[in-house]
């Protein structure tokens, strides 16, 4: 079997499983669907660790080859291919990992539910989609997996089409995501019609014509290509990794299953924007501007979103805005030109959120689907091992020394603080703060759940129990590699060689490489971490929120009253949604009514169209009285008609 | 690449014929033979592709004889790049269309068959016609049958839509008809008769305000039938009262021939007042994706959303092929128009697929339910999940979903679009936002959510027939989604002749 | 003293044919009962078939004139005569079920239709302003008796007293033109008067006086607005089979009666002429369109639009060149065909105490008999000008002939005239095919009715996909 | 001004105010007695013109036949008079206005269009038959409009009969064949015994 | 001397007497058929001063022939009168008016 098949297959084995358990799942039953879907993703999983094998360990070369032909025109190739270097092997094994993990967990979370061949068809859809978003050669699959991915995402959040809630929350998100699609088109636009090609290689290699040249977008301002290439790119990413202000979708979309959240809009689809900046970074490199832009949004995002997970009450909510706030530090390390290490951290991130929102998600099972932190507590007796496992994630989240996420977020504070990108001291402000921050609200959570007072009904308490084998054993083994993947991987990714030519990175940028002056070691890193400030500040995270939340609740709640503004900021998401709900959704209605009815229905129809039917039967009711029916009116008529005439002749003489 | 027998007559009067047949044969046989007919032109229509030359330019397939002499007008019948594969769908969507109104028309079926079979012979004549006086016979003649279709077996207030769909539409051509004349009469020389040849008017050399005068004859044909803004109004109206089958005749096919008109006549005819006059064109393009996607927003009735969409969609056809002039402008040549114009061909035969079955589906929940509206309906997919999963699938082909047929057109003419100018790909664009939200928002009031009242509850899925027809509009969205290049290698010649051909003034 | 050739007789062999036979059947028809009235029926049928025969033999033959100038036998003379007969054949046809249902059917009736032929046919020969004068009364005359035929009709009477009273002012206006053409020019031969104005001696003025009363004469005998007032209450007194008569073959004598006095006589005075029959066009399509759409008595609707189809026959006259006359006798002829038809129609649907000139007596005519709908819409569709009926062709070639004359502006108003008018037409078609029947009663019809009727659709649909060869034949007429 | 002046003017006065009280009067007689007035008065003005045979047959056959027809039917209509004349002042000056115009506008054309210098009558001499120089082309030039006005005349004939001779079913006609034939046997019944047979 | 405008505008007034005569009578059908009357006297009048003023017999026996259809015309209008009268038992012109618009 020669690679060109392997890679083929790997999209292609989930592909096949989603096809089966979709179209012929209602014949074939439960257990064969998730058996084939779990294959199929299996075997996409095996064969990408050999192609990390392939590529990582033996070092071929980057394959770079097309599938086949899309189409042809104006000369410009529309094609499927796959570039398979480093960044896609990372990606590759990151995604079919957790999605096999997901997969497995899948069977004990939806275990009730009627859509069960449905779901395991929906998200081995997911994975192929996602697999070819990461694999492509060229911007059109780029955005062929980027909408798929996004379909998916649309029918997953709406996986229980019968909630009210479940059905505005997909089509939120999927409108929102199209915001963010609108500008990553024109971007793609813009580099067809500057370079006249969409393969990855040739465009890259005509950066340096993007990047000399302008574009008058208005009159007489002209603008950086490059510049308006990047920002329209990363628009698109914004809305995919759910950047402020495109973030509004990615909370809402809890309201899908459990395995989706952590798959989907926590694992792998919304870093689908990292990894799409990553592979743009010889166009983003040229454009100081964009990354600019980058980092400051990714910055806000980081920190602000990260707020608003500490007054959410949601399990899976706080979950989500830890998500958000995450993606802000991956696109901050974009905008600081430390692409490996957004990478790095969308790997991390992508074991210990998953792993987050599969705890998360056997809690919820756990407590027959009440996700309200409020009538949880006290759960670590019940349920040890999702206890433990969330201890991890929690860990690794707010970055405890040696834990995967440690190495992660460490690396990037450390070269935003390196970087001289206008905007990098806001966001080095704004990462430190989302440090505190995260580990407040992550321990909110772990406290709200595991410790403390049992607030459950009765009737809950007594069916408390861990979750079955399907359902902790992923979690067992995406804890594992939360814990130590970093340690392994740091070195290589960020400061070795990994990504060769995948990733580029001006010298002038390269924040990364003063960081790795002073890197000696993962080991190192960790002792030199306890000293620093992210490490302090986490830990006053963890205090705090013991202090607040396990012993002295009413402090807590005295703040919350107290600073009431904030707070009712906070809750209300700083008024996105209410902004965007009056103003985009009230506003496209409002216009539609007032095209329609003063546009179609009485300028056009009203006046025009049936004006002028009603004007020519109005004239037609008055001239027929002409016809009087008497004969001296006739003969009149023509009298006055020959008077005409005559009149006509004399003066026409 | 010929055939031994005229494929292109044998296509158009077979149908015709069928259909005359059909009207002798009484009501019993009228489905059978409809449907013999339906399949077996369409079957013929097959070699049109299988043995056509992509590689040239040149019409194919022609059959020229005279016909009246008297103004040099002949029985000529040819096909191109740009129309064949028009042919191919007008064939195919009327074998389904004869499949849809099986059960649901229940009076005056063989009237009914009849009328579309004749429908469909008339509009593969408007495509291969290369004679003028021809193609507007055909065109005009299309009128008819769609006239009784929507007013025979039509909604409640057929009768205003379909005196509406036929004065607009008559409004509409009878000037080209004065600017055909025209042009024949300028083709006359001192010695030599005047022709109707399309081909012949392509060369014939206009001033520029008689190419404007003409632009805006054809202009006001073609706008119509587009249907392009602001004279769209008789679309959503005919759509709504007429009965599935003719939503989709209307949508899927006639709808090109107003696109299809601009590249016959308007751009090759006169391509000074084209380029004079693009920006006009662009405007309205883009007034009808805008706009008229917010109407669409928010219609109530399931059709007037559809039909409102289709206008918005037709938009980026005509967007695709008048932003032509703008790039001619700024690169100097033809060969960066190619995109746009592709783009929006393809996006018509895309178009054909998706409305039709958009329309098809909404005729499935009608024939059960009785009713249009949005708000009589709600978690359809609990009852009908079959047919949920196939409306969810072309919601989104309609929304232009990469891998569905939807995307590719969109994407060829945004691409082409930015080519000519940031705003133009930026409006258009928009529509990946409101393609999005009217459509996906119909889906979810419609498709969605719990079931809404006893008679949702009562619905019953797919029925064999009706699985089969819309699972083959799916696949074939599907298969050009995946791989359109079969599609659009065959414009290749076509669209470079012409673009080559309208890059120089006639001045 | 008298310099007199002797006539060649054998040219007015059909005239003199008619002339014996509608004595005969005068006088056989005393003795006949009604039971037997067929008799007259077949007869007079004879009459036009053989007449046609006749005439056909003159196919072909050089012009030739004589009775001393005041008789002409031309290409155009045979084709329009050939046509009126086939027009004539149709009325004789449908008006027979009429009468016979309404107790009506009299030798009278064939008498008068047969003398109001010889006019027309009188009209068509003629070479003389004595001799158009002549036939026009003939024709009119019978008019006039066969509008008043149903004598205990209240309408009838008064229909017939309007249009005898409007008539007898146009031809008395005609006559003062012709008086005025005779005086400026000393002559009443058509050909000589040609001469005479384009020698440029008589006085420009006075022709172009006359000129006005001429075609104040033609335009009342057409129909063009404003002369028209009579036309919607003659179409709608009339008994059904009568307005079938007026409305179509008189108008392919109008027709050789503009072209006799117009364009034979007073090609000198084109751009007079022109410019008034513009003015009158332009009134006409736009009246006759417009007036139409309130209508509700289908008679008094056709009325209307014959009118607005008047204004395109003009519109070949004003193109004033070969082709624009050839056009205009296309037009004509087609649509005496179709309007016959589209009264056949009406005559098939009424019975006795049931005129069917009620629009709304159509609705559901496709269920209660889909092909009666179905040539019914083809004749509306035709009288549209949608293809592929002739109507269109017809309208194609008028607006071709006015386009090719740099007269671009007046096809736009006439093809903006005729979409208003199609409103009428449609509104005909939706009424037959989308509305139910409020009568479900059984249509009645004899055999050959039927298949006239047919026949007639598949001409006016046939005409439509092969238009070559009687265009052909039009433009050989004027050759 | 000559002798023909005043003859001409004084008979073109009389037909105008003949003419004018044809269309003013208020009995209907009294028009169509003006109006043979009229035509007698024309009758003189064509006899100036040399016009003698049809001076004659103008009064022969309209004051003759075609008056006499009009007084005939008016007499046998019954008609109220008094109320048949009544609004006629309401309309006259829109009438009259238009009438007066399009005397002007006629003028206009005639006094301006004949150059009545080339209009000369000849003279002719007594031996002059003006029925002789009509006769010899009636029959020969005009053969054939003769032959139609011949044909309109029949017309007439028959359409007049047509629209206006109907058959009474109240009335009864004498059939002289059938009196002829008739026999004893159709008239009388002999009776032999009345009494008994009562 | 005579001219012969001098006839043909005692035509013209006679031909505006006969026009405004139908347009002012309202009420009695039998006076239009007289002023139909006048309005063919007046072209007569025409006919013969041209035929007189051209030395053309043709004028005059074109009023020859219009003498005779006048007749047949009268025939015909009186015939249709009498119909008319039976069937209405009026002949007044303002109530003949069942067939407008």
């Amino acid at each position: 079997m020669n690679m060109e098949n392997i890679y083929l297959a790997i999209p292609l084995a989930p592909l096949f499983g989603a096809i089966v358990a979709g179209l012929f799942g209602w014949k074939i039953g439960r257990a064969a669907s998730h058996w084939v879907t779990i294959l199929g993703v299996a075997v996409a999983f095996a064969l990408s660790m050999l192609v990390f094998k392939h590529i990582v360990i033996d070092g071929a070369e980057t394959y770079n080859k097309t599938v086949y032909v899309w189409m042809i025109s104006q000369g410009i190739q529309f094609e499927i291919g796959f570039l398979i270097d480093k960044l896609t092997t990372v990606m590759l094994v990151v995604v079919t990992f957790v999605s096999l993990m997901v997969h497995i967990y899948t069977i004990g979370y939806m275990k009730e539910d009627p859509g069960y061949q449905r779901f395991f068809s929906y998200i081995a859809l997911f994975t192929f989609s996602m697999l070819m978003l990461v694999m492509s050669n060229n911007f059109l699959q780029l955005f062929f997996g980027w909408e798929a991915v996004g379909l998916v995402s649309y029918l997953l959040i709406g996986f229980w089409f019968k909630r009210e809630t479940a059905i505005y929350a997909n089509l939120k998100a999927f409108l929102v995501n199209r915001v963010g699609d609108f500008g990553f088109l024109l971007g793609i636009a813009a580099i067809v019609y500057f370079t006249g090609s969409l393969d990855y290689m040739t465009v890259f290699g005509q950066a340096d014509t993007i990047a000399s040249q302008n574009i008058e977008i208005f009159a007489g301002v002209p603008w950086s290509a490059m510049t308006v290439v990047c920002i329209l790119l990363f628009i698109g990413a914004m809305g995919k990794s759910a950047q402020v202000p495109l973030h509004v979708w990615l909370p809402d979309s809890m309201e899908g299953p459990t395995p989706i959240s952590a798959l989907i809009h926590a694992a792998t689809m919304v870093t689908a924007g990292i990894f799409m900046v990553a592979r743009m970074s010889p166009l983003f490199e040229l454009s100081a501007t964009a990354l600019s832009v980058v980092i400051t949004i990714g910055a806000i995002t980081a920190l602000f979103m990260g707020l608003l997970g500490l007054v959410q009450h949601d399990i899976k909510r706080v979950v989500a805005y830890s998500t958000l706030s995450q993606l802000g530090y991956m696109t901050v390390a974009l905008g600081a030109s430390a692409y490996s290490a957004a990478i790095f951290h969308l790997m991390t991130h992508a074991f210990f959120k998953a792993l987050l929102f599969l705890g998360a998600g056997s809690v919820i099972i756990a407590m027959h689907h009440v996700q309200d932190m409020r009538e949880m507590g006290g759960l670590k007796k019940y349920m040890p091992i999702t206890y433990w496992t969330s201890l991890i994630g929690s860990l690794a989240l707010i970055g405890f020394p040696g834990f995967s996420g440690f190495f992660s977020k460490d690396a990037i504070i450390e070269a935003v603080a390196h970087s001289d990108i206008a905007g990098s001291g806001f966001a080095y402000a704004a990462v430190l703060g989302g440090v505190f921050i995260t580990a407040l609200y992550s321990f909110r959570m772990f406290f709200l759940v595991f410790h403390g007072q049992e607030r459950m009904d009765e009737h809950t308490r007594e069916h408390l129990h861990e979750t079955p084998a399907v359902v902790t054993v992923p979690l067992i083994l995406l804890a594992i590699p939360s814990a130590i993947v970093g340690w392994y991987t740091i070195g290589p990714m960020l400061f070795g060689d990994y990504f060769g030519a995948s990733i580029f990175v001006l010298p002038e940028h390269n924040a990364l490489a003063a960081v790795g002056e002073s890197w000696h070691g993962p080991a190192g890193m960790v002792t030199h971490g306890v000293m620093q400030p992210p490490f302090v500040l986490a830990m006053l995270g963890v205090f705090t929120a013991w202090f607040l939340y396990m012993k002295r609740p009413d402090i807590a709640e005295s703040i919350k009253n107290k600073s009431g503004l904030l707070y009712t900021m906070l809750v209300e998401k700083y008024g996105f949604d209410r902004f965007n709900e009056i103003v985009f959704a009230g506003g496209a209605r409002g216009l539609g009514n007032l095209f329609w009815r003063n546009g179609d229905v009485r300028l056009i129809d009203g006046l025009i169209v049936n004006g002028s039917a009603k004007t020519v039967g109005w004239i037609s009711g008055i001239i027929r009285n002409v016809q009087s029916g008497y004969l001296y009116h006739y003969a009149f008529a023509m009298i006055l008609g020959l008077l005409g005439l005559l009149s006509w002749v004399i003066y026409s003489s | 690449m010929s055939l031994e027998w005229p494929i292109l007559s044998v296509v158009i009067w077979l149908p015709v014929l069928g259909g005359l047949l059909l009207l002798i044969s009484g009501e019993r046989a009228a489905r059978p033979i409809a449907l013999i007919t339906s399949v077996a032109t369409f079957i013929l229509t097959l070699p049109l592709y299988s043995h056509f030359d992509s590689s040239t330019a040149k019409m194919q397939f022609v059959e020229k004889m005279p016909w009246i002499d008297h103004f040099n007008v002949h029985y000529y019948l040819g096909i191109d790049g740009i129309s064949m594969p028009l042919i191919l769908l007008t064939s195919f969507t009327t074998v389904l269309v004869v499949l849809a109104g099986w059960e649901s028309i229940k009076s005056r079926v063989s009237q009914y068959m009849a009328s579309f079979l004749i429908m469909e012979g008339i509009m593969i004549g408007v495509f291969s016609a290369l004679d003028a006086v021809l193609f507007y016979v055909f065109w005009e003649a299309m009128l008819i049958p769609m006239f009784l279709i929507i007013g025979v077996w039509g909604g409640p207030r057929r009768v205003y839509a379909t005196i509406k769909f036929f004065l607009y539409t008559f409004l509409g051509s009878v000037f080209m008809l004065v600017a055909l004349i025209y042009m024949y009469m300028h083709s006359q020389g001192i010695q030599t008769q005047g022709t109707f040849s399309i081909l012949d008017f392509h060369a014939l050399s206009l001033g520029r305000v008689e190419q404007i005068y003409i632009f805006f004859a054809f202009l006001l044909a073609f706008a119509v039938k587009v249907p392009m803004w602001p004279v769209h109004t008789w679309l959503p109206d005919a759509h709504v009262e007429a009965p599935t089958g003719g939503s989709v005749i209307l949508a899927a096919i006639m709808l090109k021939i107003g696109g299809y008109g601009f590249l016959r006549f308007s751009l090759p005819i006169t391509p000074d007042a084209s380029n004079e006059l693009s920006w006009l064109i662009i405007l309205m393009s883009l007034v009808a994706v805008v706009y008229i996607g917010f109407v669409a927003l928010i219609q109530s009735d399931m059709k007037k959303l559809i039909a409102y969409s289709s206008i918005a969609h037709m938009g980026f056809v005509t967007l695709g092929f008048f932003i032509a002039y703008d790039i001619f402008d700024k690169t100097g040549g033809w060969e960066k128009a190619v995109l746009g114009v592709e783009g929006g061909l393809v996006q018509m035969i895309s178009h054909g697929f998706i409305s039709g079955a958009l329309f098809l589906c909404v005729g499935v929940l009608y024939d059960r339910m009785h009713s249009r509206n949005i708000n009589d309906y709600g978690g359809v997919a609990n009852t009908m999940p079959v047919f949920a999963a196939l409306m969810v699938f072309f919601a989104m082909s309609n929304a232009g979903l990469p891998g569905t047929s939807g995307f590719v057109g969109e994407f060829m003419v945004i691409i082409g679009s930015f080519q000519a100018n940031f705003w133009y790909a930026f409006l258009a664009a928009t529509t990946l936002i409101l393609g999005a939200a009217y459509t996906l928002w119909m889906v979810k009031r419609t498709i969605y959510g719990e079931v809404a009242n006893d008679n949702v509850a009562a619905l019953k899925d797919l029925n064999g027939r009706e699985f089969v027809i819309l699972s083959t509009l799916a696949v074939a969205v599907l298969v050009l989604g995946l791989w359109p290049a079969p599609l659009v290698d065959v414009m290749h010649a076509s669209v470079a002749n012409l673009l080559q051909h309208v890059s120089v003034s006639k001045l | 003293m008298i310099n007199f050739t002797m006539p060649d007789f054998t040219q007015a062999y059909p005239e003199m044919f008619v002339l014996a036979m509608t004595c005969v059947i005068l006088i056989l028809d005393q003795f006949l009962s009604d039971a037997r009235r067929s008799i007259t029926y077949y007869l007079t049928q004879l009459t036009v078939i053989v007449a046609a025969v006749l005439t056909f033999n003159q196919f072909g033959t050089d012009t030739v004139v004589t009775f001393s100038g005041m008789f002409v036998n031309d290409s155009m003379s045979v084709l329009l005569k050939l046509a009126m007969y086939v027009v004539m054949i149709g009325i004789f046809l449908y008006s027979r079920a009429y009468l016979t249902k309404r107790g009506l059917l009299k030798g009278e009736y064939y008498a008068l239709g047969l003398f109001g032929m010889m006019g027309m046919m009188v009209m068509i020969s003629a070479h003389n302003f004595l001799t158009i004068y002549l036939g026009l009364e003939l024709l009119s005359l019978s008019m006039y008796a066969l509008v008043a035929y149903d004598r205990d009709s209240m309408v009838a009477s008064e229909s017939a007293m309007k249009y005898f009273v409007l008539g007898a002012i146009a031809s008395g206006m005609l006559l003062y033109g012709m008086s005025m053409l005779y005086g400026a020019n000393g002559t009443l031969d058509i050909s000589a008067i040609n001469d005479s104005i384009n020698s440029g001696t008589a006085s420009k003025q006075i022709q172009a006086f006359g000129l006005v009363f001429i075609i104040v004469g033609l335009a009342f005998k057409l129909g063009a607005v404003p002369f028209h007032m009579w036309l919607p209450d003659i179409y709608h007194g009339s008994p059904t089979s009568v307005t079938l008569y007026i409305a179509s073959a008189p108008k392919i004598a109008a027709f050789a009666m503009v072209m006799r006095l117009l364009v034979e006589t007073m090609p000198g005075l084109q751009s007079d002429w022109q410019t008034m029959l513009i003015m009158l066009a332009v009134l006409s399509m736009a009246i006759g369109n417009v007036i139409a759409i309130a209508q509700t008595n289908l008679k008094r609707m056709l009325a209307y639009s014959t009118i607005s189809h008047v204004g395109f026959i003009l519109l070949g006259i004003i193109a004033a060149d070969k082709a624009g006359y050839s056009a205009a006798m296309f037009y004509t002829i087609t649509y005496a065909i179709t309007s016959l038809g589209a009264f056949g129609v009406i005559i098939l649907m009424s019975r006795n105490g049931f005129e069917a000139d009620q629009l709304d007596d159509y609705k559901g005519l496709n269920q209660r008999n889909p092909w009666y709908a179905f040539v019914m819409l083809i004749l509306m569709f035709s009288m549209a000008g949608v293809p592929p009926t002739v109507g269109f062709f017809a309208k194609l070639w008028v607006l071709e002939a006015v386009i090719n004359n740099d007269m671009t502006w007046l096809a736009i108003v006439a093809v903006f005239f005729s979409v208003i008018g199609a409103f009428y037409y449609i509104r005909m078609v939706k009424l037959m095919y989308f509305d139910a029947p409020e009568d479900e009663q059984v249509l009645e019809g004899s055999a050959d009715m039927r298949l006239a009727l047919s026949l007639n659709g598949i001409v006016v649909l046939g005409l439509g996909l092969f238009p070559g060869s009687l265009m052909a034949l039009c433009v050989a007429a004027l050759a | 001004m000559g002798f023909e002046k005043i003859i001409f003017y004084f008979f073109a006065a009389i037909l105008v105010v003949s003419a004018l009280r044809v269309i003013t009067v208020r009995n209907t007689v009294h028009a169509a007695l003006f109006l043979v007035l009229a035509f007698f008065t024309t009758a003189a003005l064509w006899l100036m013109l040399e016009a003698e045979f049809l001076a004659m047959t103008l009064v022969l056959v309209y004051v003759g036949a075609v008056m006499v027809l009009f007084l005939f039917v008016v007499m046998m209509l019954d008609i109220d008079v008094s109320v048949l004349r009544a609004g006629f002042t309401r309309y006259l000056p829109v009438g009259a206005t238009v009438a007066v115009v399009v005397i002007i506008e006629m003028s206009y054309f005639l006094l301006g269009g004949f150059d009545n210098s080339k209009f000369t009558p000849v003279k002719h001499g007594v031996e002059y038959s003006n029925t002789r120089a009509i006769g010899n082309v009636l029959y020969t030039d005009y053969l054939f409009v003769f032959e139609i006005a011949a044909v309109i005349l029949l017309l007439a004939i028959v359409a007049a009969i047509s629209l206006t001779l109907r058959k009474r079913k109240d009335t009864r006609y004498q059939t002289p064949g059938n009196q002829v034939k008739v026999r004893k046997s159709d008239r009388i019944r002999i009776v032999k015994d009345m009494d008994t047979e009562s | 001397m005579l001219l012969l405008t001098d006839y043909l505008i005692l035509g013209a007034i006679l031909f505006c007497i006969s026009i405004a005569g139908i347009f002012l009578n309202r009420k009695n059908v039998i006076i239009l058929l007289m002023c139909i009357e006048l309005m063919l006297l007046a072209v007569n009048i025409n006919f013969i001063a041209f035929s007189h003023f051209l030395n053309d017999i043709a004028g005059q026996v074109f009023v020859f022939f219009i003498l005779t259809v006048a007749a047949a015309e009268a025939a015909i209008g009186l015939a249709i009168l009498v119909v008319l009268f039976r069937n209405r038992s009026t002949i007044n012109v303002e109530e003949l008016d069942t067939m407008k618009g």
